[in-house]
């Protein structure tokens, strides 16, 4: 199915994009890693992600749906 | 008991006068206000400037929890935090968060608590940038992060 | 490591923008002040308004003790209180307490510190006038004084 | 000797005057406050105050000179 990708900080930077769309066949957010990590060198270990769908926080193994919005979270620097 | 809380992100330098007096109420006696400031120094660096990058539907409604959460936690009046987005230089101020309650204990609790877990929680990134000419993005504990690694 | 210290009894209205600027290090990451505002009310009577008496040399020169002593146990940048005295309404601030550090942890320890140590040596008396037209000067658990007693 | 004391709060109030000039033999603030205690029917017992001689606090026990000008200081409430 169809997703959209976004990535902030050193995450859009090893990708070298903001956001990009992919078709895939992960059906969680767990598989979706897995596959861009791999194709963009990601090191960051999904343990220290968060991940959100459509602007909310969920778990790994959350069901992805057509067209979801994914945002891989690297540990935060705010403050 | 809590009546006021209002979490946002600016691009603009932030107002603290007006963010104070948002923060006035008649029962409290306490305010206890944190400022983070940039610091021209940062693990042994000397810092130039930095970015600050957020992914800011999900800031807000975290920031909003966090406040929200802090009126259930504190016996406080009103809450606010207002977080820089974008380019900032040495000692321009990063971020504001106050807290105004019927007395001390209470604000200083929740000032404090409000500062760490928006720290914690909030997703926004910093990228500092170094005399020597390199930059990077940081990790919670501020060491950087290179490349995605 | 301390650069700036200041205490003083005020008169007139604080000036906040001025004192909190004048705690601005390039060193200094996080920046703590607390602000005391009239309540209206206090032990369960309503406040109307109230007055601060001072006695000014050993308010200044206590004041000035716990400033130095606030830059001794703490790794601060800089501190300042101020404290009005005089007649203050319901709303008017009537003591300001600010630290500067590199981190957020040194500034709130030291803020609070401050805040704690005035409230505790510096002497000065608040005399509440309350709604229902009696006055009276508090002990410092805030429950009234009468005549000497 | 003679002496200067100054009052505040409520032991202003109690003694009706923020200053007076007192003839006195006392030669601690400790024998001194026992004697304006009684003058002006303080209540304040001697361990609820604070005495400064001169603008600086001193012990109870100091020993008095010609002309010291002496606080008791009721229990503070700034802040």
């Amino acid at each position: 199915m169809k997703l959209q990708l976004v990535y902030f900080a050193s995450l859009a930077d090893a990708a070298g994009c903001a956001r990009e769309e992919r078709e895939s066949t992960a059906r969680t957010p767990r598989e979706l890693y897995a596959e861009v990590a791999a194709v963009h060198a990601f090191s960051l270990p999904p343990e220290r992600l968060r991940v959100a769908v459509n602007d909310a926080l969920v778990g790994w193994d959350h069901a992805l749906a057509e067209d979801d919005e994914v945002v891989f979270l690297p540990p935060v620097s705010g403050g | 008991m809590l009546a006021v809380m209002r979490f946002c992100l600016s691009e603009t330098p932030i107002d603290v006068p007006a963010e104070r007096a948002a923060l006035a109420h008649p029962a409290a006696g306490a305010l206890v206000a944190f400022e983070g400031w940039v610091r021209d120094h940062n693990a042994g660096r000397a810092v130039q400037r930095l970015d600050y990058q957020a992914y800011g539907a999900l800031a807000q409604s975290q920031g909003e929890a966090i406040l929200a959460e802090a009126g259930q936690r504190f016996g406080v009046r009103k809450v606010a935090c207002v977080h820089r987005v974008g380019r900032l230089e040495i000692g321009d101020l990063a971020v504001w968060a106050g807290a105004s309650a019927d007395h001390r204990d209470a604000a200083f609790a929740a000032c404090r608590w409000i500062i760490d877990e928006v720290k914690r929680r909030v997703p926004i990134w910093k990228n500092e940038h170094y005399a020597d000419g390199a930059s990077g993005w940081l990790h919670p504990d501020d060491t950087p992060v290179h490349g995605g690694s």
